[in-house]
């Protein structure tokens, strides 16, 4: 028995070895887009409806208008789990065939950034990445419109000043973090301003360990009292923020988190008490947008969303999944106009991204209003700079709680245009395109 | 100088200022500590029976939690999902010693260690796969537990603990009373005691091997369950529970693989003092986040003066 | 083969045959009060055969760990080879010159008789790291001359045929034997043998007896032996030292022991 | 029939201590050897030499380094991540420090700052025994990542906090940096992998790798028969370390391009483990099927249910893949315990055998 087990296992071990195909080749009528995925892992929670979101969106235009001008999306998932070494390795296998990379994490962002300009496929990290990536001098082949985090934290210093940065003067003002490249990343940003207006920065770091586990972090919230805490969180650790929050006492009306830490999911665990608990955001849900409509007819009710509760719908993340598909959409469909061409490559698909003009027209005809605010990409501006808005839990759901705001563009420049430099100079020889001008 | 005074001064100045902050850390640390605790008493009970160093009892306590998550999810009621729970706990201790434990009988230990990350890695995979990836609330209030809080005021100042915190300690402290008289005074508790002096002698009292392995792996899973409920009630539930298990590791060295009373003392020890640690040293001087490795560290240290742990019993080699 | 080896003995120790080599002096050794060991004194002369006995718990063992430096008496002194030493670890007894082999087979289970034989001589091998990485000229040129002895051995213990057997798989009775030639790979001027000859058969025990008689005979070895079979302690040993509850009851030739009114009551069990 | 062992006689020592003491087993490895340093990097396309060969090559060094010390010397440990994080900032720091400084000795030095570190933490080891010793290399493990993470000096102040491997030359081209070619940073890696290989195998097989054995297979009588335990254990953590530092620079410098510090966290160590045990403690020629199994799995769950034309999903795979590996190293115990280089041996004796059934 043991001796044909053995042998059954080897003659396994040597079939998998041997058998190293290839991917199978493309149809050649479409445009291949892949997503690095993370339905698994400790981010799941959060990666799950975003995923949903943007593959929705493809999905319905695929069944709607049979793709972006005739030429349907292959919308494809490769799994990352957030893992950065997964995440390069399903850079390598879809680089060949595909148009973007949409890579998810900072951590795999930063990695396959350098080797996009070799490659030369853009990279899409809407609302995610490296702040400097604004840049489009350098970072010729980086897009994170609408939004960079450098973007999120000027409008949450914004908003807690009423716009008069000068009145957190002697205020402090703590960072609640993940200790992780995501989670650094509005730093140089905080520190930059709290030199110029005065107020006191103090980051808080959490370790991806203590994520569930914040009782020291806020430990240390209760002890220096700072006045506002701004979060950067990610996945399990939101709802350890939001939970010891309430525990701690702190005031919800003083506790903003960026984006990523505004998920339904995530403040369900604690309901009622997670009251007044706000997140800055470069969307808004909206549940009667034509668009919304469109789903739920062309994929949600023929039962071809793996949404798990169709209520989900209405979420914070599973509609920024949505636009983040028409940001992709929209740049396909300004290079196949552009170039005059129906199959667009990733070089075409730069262009595209670089062109994009989502005006409140456009918005409008895409059945969006309300969903986010309008912005327009260039060379030299590779975010957008699109502003946002409050998003408040009342109890069950995000709704706004604020006018639209907008980020301190002249002070982020400055620093884009540093942190860019230092980055080109430490990864010489970096390409810069000199074509551009501010 | 400074640095001196940094050290071993300022800290305990700190404490002395603020002592209602102090109680409260020290409360936090605890509350901590009985998780810790807990965890390190299901690798104890496996390990005195069985020689087994299990590493997958981490993994177990987000898995017990997650059933119960998910059956209530399914409808079932909270009450009703707590014995069920138990019943698929059963199984899967059924289950590894069926396809697991019984092929391995009589490996060395570092191969029995191994196949429980093995078991580890297969069941994040497989409750991934069948409860999804997202976090869960825990249904603290449809099992009864209290939500509520408690506030003092001690030296003027104020100190909080929840009601599902106390809850936790009194349920672990209940738990673990049961647990030790059924070792002491049921003959099947007996058994198990004996198993890890002695097989042989174990044997002789009438209760087959196979039986008290898959006996103490259920108990084992009735623990995991139980810090399941109290770890999920603070934190939710989801994958990320499991980074909490590496915490029972240097409870373990501290405590000594094989003694109930050390992984509860060393549970508690290590939550309070890395908590306290933390605050008043690894935030102001070190950066924080000094959780990740102080325990274990700390445990290092003790072990170097101490190569049995706290409680064992001093090693004499012999040949 | 034997003549070559006889002709160049391993045990040039700068003591004459006959003279005191191991001299144990008021040893003591107690574990967290209770005493293994208390007050035993008695010595050992180059090239015989020692033979230390006593009923089960007398102490015997703890003698040899004692002697070999595994473990530190509380009290009392050893002399050996004209040298006092107080504690010592036992890698240092090794280098100085004692070997032994275990009561329960202690070898290297997932390595071959050839390589457990060879492990007996590391103290000997020098070359570092460097060499060893480069592995050809100086490490191979040590491997070899080391291989040569340890062939010699296997020759003379008659296990060329499991020469590349992993231990593990090997018999008890020829485990034993692998075992007393990593001893001997050790070149010791002092073997102790702890019970060579435990759950041996007749047959075993007769060639087992032989060996350790050549051993001391070609090789010049003196040997202190532990063992419970009596036929063979008597035909096999110079003196006997006779050990109960920790102290030293009797010490002499067989012949002595034999009639010895302690040593006959503490076998036969009369209470103290 | 090919593997006739039959008429092949040694008649001296030397000889027989020969590497392959079996003339076919000379011609097989020859054969893997041209496949290995001829045929595959002139075959492989970019995803062939990023997502199979180099990291194959990479991981089976670093699990070379933990089955020195784990299969060889028997001491396990649960923080061999950490220890290739050694590697990788201290090679990191070389480099910016010393621009000029040649790539292969910058990695070369780094190992010693791993096997410092490696030393640190094995002088315990004397007196923590088994479980206890894999607790305490967790202490290096979760400390070291967390000073990657405070330590600013170690990346250079970055805000990131994550190192970016510079654009390096060596005599003329280049070998590091997003713009070097796989097919050059493929020979680089296998290079550095043939050689630790050699000095691993040559080490083994002498009188230090012997007494690693005797202290794994058993320390008390390895101290009675003169083996110094202190310093055949250092020796183990220092070889291994090193192996594993060098590693760890490979695996950052030569192929991933950049490094957050928890990259190098507790999932590294275990898959690391996972290809040493899988493929075989106490065996060289392990590493290597482990590291091919490991690293191919996915890659292959993921292409095979699309060559059937299953739909999966990839989240079901990415589970699928965990569970598979959590089952395989199960079986593997459960069935053979030295893992798959014992496999490859059955196989070699009954090739040996062949066509004879005994």
């Amino acid at each position: 028995m043991k001796t044909y087990l053995k042998t059954a296992m080897l003659g396994a071990a040597l079939g998998l070895g041997t058998m190293v195909a290839m991917p199978a080749a493309n149809a050649e009528d479409t445009i291949y887009a892949p997503n690095l995925s993370y339905r698994t892992g400790p981010f799941a929670a959060t990666g799950i409806p975003l995923m949903n979101g943007q593959r929705d969106y493809i999905m319905m235009l695929n069944e709607r208008d049979g793709g972006i001008n005739g030429v349907k999306i292959e919308y494809d998932e490769c799994e990352t789990g957030y893992s950065t070494e997964k995440g390069v390795e399903c850079y390598e296998k879809t680089k060949s065939k595909a148009v973007v990379t949409q890579p998810w994490s900072t951590g795999i962002t930063l990695q396959v950034l350098p080797k996009t300009n070799v490659d030369k496929i853009p990279i899409l990290a809407p609302g995610y990445g490296f702040s400097p990536m604004a840049n489009g001098k350098v970072f010729q082949w980086a897009f994170n419109p609408p939004a960079s985090y450098w973007d999120g934290a000027s409008m949450m210093l914004n908003y807690v000043s009423d716009g008069d940065l000068d009145t957190l003067k002697g205020k402090k003002i703590a960072l609640l973090h993940l200790d992780h490249p995501f989670g650094k990343e509005p730093i140089p940003l905080f520190e930059a301003m709290a030199d110029k207006h005065g107020f006191e920065f103090l980051p808080i770091p959490v370790g991806l360990k203590e994520m569930q586990n914040q009782s020291a972090q806020w430990l240390q919230i209760r002890r220096e009292k700072p006045d506002y805490v701004l979060m950067w969180g990610w996945g399990a650790m939101n709802a350890g923020a939001i939970t010891e929050a309430v525990k701690t006492r702190y005031p919800m009306d003083q506790f903003i988190g960026i984006w990523w830490s505004g998920h339904d999911g995530d403040l369900k665990t604690v309901g009622d008490k997670g009251k007044g608990y706000k997140s800055i955001s470069w969307s808004v849900p909206v549940a009667d947008a034509p668009v919304m409509a469109d789903i739920k007819k062309y994929v949600v009710d023929p039962g071809n969303s793996l949404m798990e509760d169709p209520a989900d719908i209405n979420s914070v993340f599973y509609q920024r999944g949505i636009l983040i598909s028409m940001i992709l959409a929209e740049g396909i469909r300004g290079a196949q106009e552009h170039f005059d061409t129906k199959n667009v490559n990733a070089e075409q698909l730069r262009w595209g991204l670089e062109n994009l003009k989502i005006d409140d027209d456009r918005i409008a005809e895409l059945g969006m209003t309300g969903m986010i605010a309008p912005f327009s990409t260039s060379c030299a501006d590779h975010t957008g700079h699109a502003g946002g808005w409050i998003l408040e839990w009342d109890g069950s759901k995000f709704a706004p709680a604020s006018d639209k705001l907008t980020a301190d563009a002249d002070a982020i420049a400055v620093l884009e245009e540093v942190k860019a430099m230092e980055y080109a100079e430490a990864n010489k020889p970096w390409p810069i395109n000199e074509e551009c001008n501010m | 100088m400074e640095f001196l005074n940094n050290v071993f001064v300022a800290p305990f100045q700190d404490m002395a200022a603020a002592p209602d902050f102090f109680m409260q850390v020290v409360w936090e640390g605890l509350v901590s500590g009985v998780l810790y605790a807990l965890i390190a008493l299901g690798f104890v009970l496996i390990y005195k029976s069985s020689r087994i160093f299990n590493f997958a009892q981490g993994i177990m306590v987000v898995f017990a939690a997650l059933t119960l998550v998910g059956l209530h999810e399914m409808g079932v009621p909270a009450l009703l999902a707590v014995p069920l729970t138990l019943g698929v706990m059963f199984l899967l201790a059924v289950a590894i010693e069926r396809v697991v434990l019984r092929p391995l009988v009589n490996q060395p230990d570092i191969i029995l260690f191994m196949a429980t990350i093995g078991i580890t890695l297969f069941l994040i995979g497989f409750g991934e796969m069948i409860f999804g990836g997202e976090n869960k609330v825990m249904i603290t209030e449809q099992l009864g537990i209290p939500t509520g809080s408690f506030e003092f005021e001690p030296f003027g100042g104020f100190l909080l603990i929840e009601q599902k915190d106390l809850t936790a300690v009194v349920g672990a402290g209940v738990l673990v009373l049961v647990l030790l008289l059924f070792l002491n005074r049921s003959k099947m508790g007996r058994a198990i005691r004996a198993l890890g002096d002695d097989h042989q002698a174990a044997l002789s009292v009438g209760i087959s091997l196979s039986t008290i392995w898959v006996l103490v792996w259920f108990i084992a899973g009735i623990i995991a369950l139980a810090t399941g409920i109290v770890w999920g009630a603070r934190a939710g539930v989801s994958f990320a529970l499991e980074v909490i298990a590496y915490k029972a590791l240097p409870v373990l060295m501290l405590g000594g693989l094989e003694s109930v009373t050390g992984a509860i003392v060393g549970g508690l020890a290590i939550g309070v003092l890395e908590k306290l640690f933390e605050i008043y040293w690894g935030q102001p001087l070190l950066g924080g986040n000094t959780e990740t490795w102080f325990a274990f560290v700390f445990a290092l240290i003790v072990l170097l003066f101490r190569p049995q742990g706290l409680f064992g019993e001093k090693i004499i080699e012999r040949v | 083969m034997a003549d070559t080896i006889q002709s160049s003995p391993w045990t040039d120790d700068g003591i004459d045959p006959g003279a005191v080599l191991l001299n144990v002096d008021n040893i003591s050794l107690s574990f967290g009060g209770v005493k293994a060991i208390s007050d035993i004194s008695f010595d050992v002369c180059k090239g015989e055969i020692r033979a230390i006995i006593g009923p089960n718990g007398a102490g015997k063992t703890s003698m040899l760990n004692v002697i070999n430096g595994f473990y530190q008496p509380q009290e009392g002194t050893i002399m050996f080879r004209g040298k006092e030493r107080r504690s010592m670890k036992p890698h240092q007894a090794v280098g100085q010159g004692i070997a032994r082999t275990f009561q329960n087979v202690a070898l290297f289970k997932g390595m071959s008789t050839l390589d457990n034989i060879m492990a007996g001589r590391s103290v000997m091998m020098k070359r570092n790291l460097f060499w060893q990485l480069l592995w050809h000229g100086p490490a191979l040129n040590e491997e070899i001359e080391h291989r040569e002895k340890v062939e010699e051995i296997i020759d003379f213990l008659e296990i060329k045929h499991i020469r590349r057997t992993p231990v593990g798989n090997l018999p008890y009775g020829l485990q034993k034997r692998v075992e007393l030639g990593r001893a001997l790979a050790m070149e010791p001027s002092l073997l102790l043998l702890d019970e060579p000859m435990a759950g041996m058969n007749l047959e075993e025990k007769e060639d087992m007896s032989r060996f350790v008689l050549d051993v001391n005979q070609q090789f010049g070895t003196t040997i202190a032996l532990i063992e419970h079979d009596m036929g063979v302690v008597m035909d096999l040993s110079d003196r006997v030292v006779v050990l109960d509850y920790g102290k030293k009851i009797a010490d002499g030739t067989p012949d002595e022991v034999r009639n010895n009114q302690d040593v006959i009551d503490a076998y036969l069990g009369v209470p103290h | 029939m090919f593997y006739r062992i039959s008429g092949q006689f040694k008649t001296d020592y030397r000889s027989d201590h020969a590497l392959f003491r079996v003339r076919q087993d000379a011609v097989l490895m020859g054969i893997i050897l041209l496949f290995a340093w001829v045929i595959f990097p002139f075959t492989a396309n970019e995803f062939v030499f990023q997502a199979l060969l180099i990291p194959v090559l990479i991981y089976s060094l670093a699990a070379l380094g933990l089955n020195i010390l784990t299969g060889y010397a028997g001491q396990l440990s649960l923080g061999t991540g950490a220890f290739m994080g050694v590697g990788a900032y201290a090679c990191y720091k070389l480099v910016t420090i010393f621009p000029e400084m040649n790539l292969l000795v910058a990695i070369g030095l780094s190992g010693f700052f791993a096997a410092a570190v490696g030393v640190a933490f094995g002088l315990p080891s004397l007196r923590i025994k088994g479980f206890y010793l894999a607790i305490a290399t967790l202490a290096a493990q979760f400390f070291l990542v967390w000073l990657f993470e405070k330590w600013a000096w170690l990346y250079n102040y970055n805000a990131s906090g994550a190192i970016q491997v510079p654009t390096i030359d060596m005599f003329g081209i280049r070998v590091a940096g997003p713009t070097a070619s796989s097919f050059v940073q493929y020979y680089f890696v296998l290079f550095v992998v043939t050689i630790m290989t050699i000095f691993a195998i040559n080490i083994t097989r002498g009188h230090i790798g012997r007494t690693w054995k005797a202290v794994r297979d058993m320390d008390i009588a390895a101290e009675l028969v003169g083996i110094n335990l202190l310093r055949s254990k250092l020796i183990a953590f220092a070889v291994s370390s090193y192996i594993v530092g060098v590693s760890g620079a490979l695996f950052v410098f030569l192929w991933r391009g950049a490094a957050e510090p928890n990259l190098f966290d507790i999932p590294l160590s275990f898959r690391v483990l996972f290809i040493a045990i899988i493929g075989g403690l106490g065996s060289i020629l392990g590493n290597y099927l482990g590291a091919i199994l490991i690293v191919a799995l996915p890659v292959i769950l993921n292409i095979l249910p699309e060559m059937v034309g299953l739909e999966i999903n990839a989240a079901v795979v990415e589970h699928l893949n965990i569970m598979i590996i959590g089952a395989l190293i199960i079986a593997v115990l459960i069935i053979e315990p030295h893992g798959l280089a014992r496999f490859w041996a059955i196989i070699r004796e009954k090739l040996i055998m062949w066509p004879f059934p005994h």
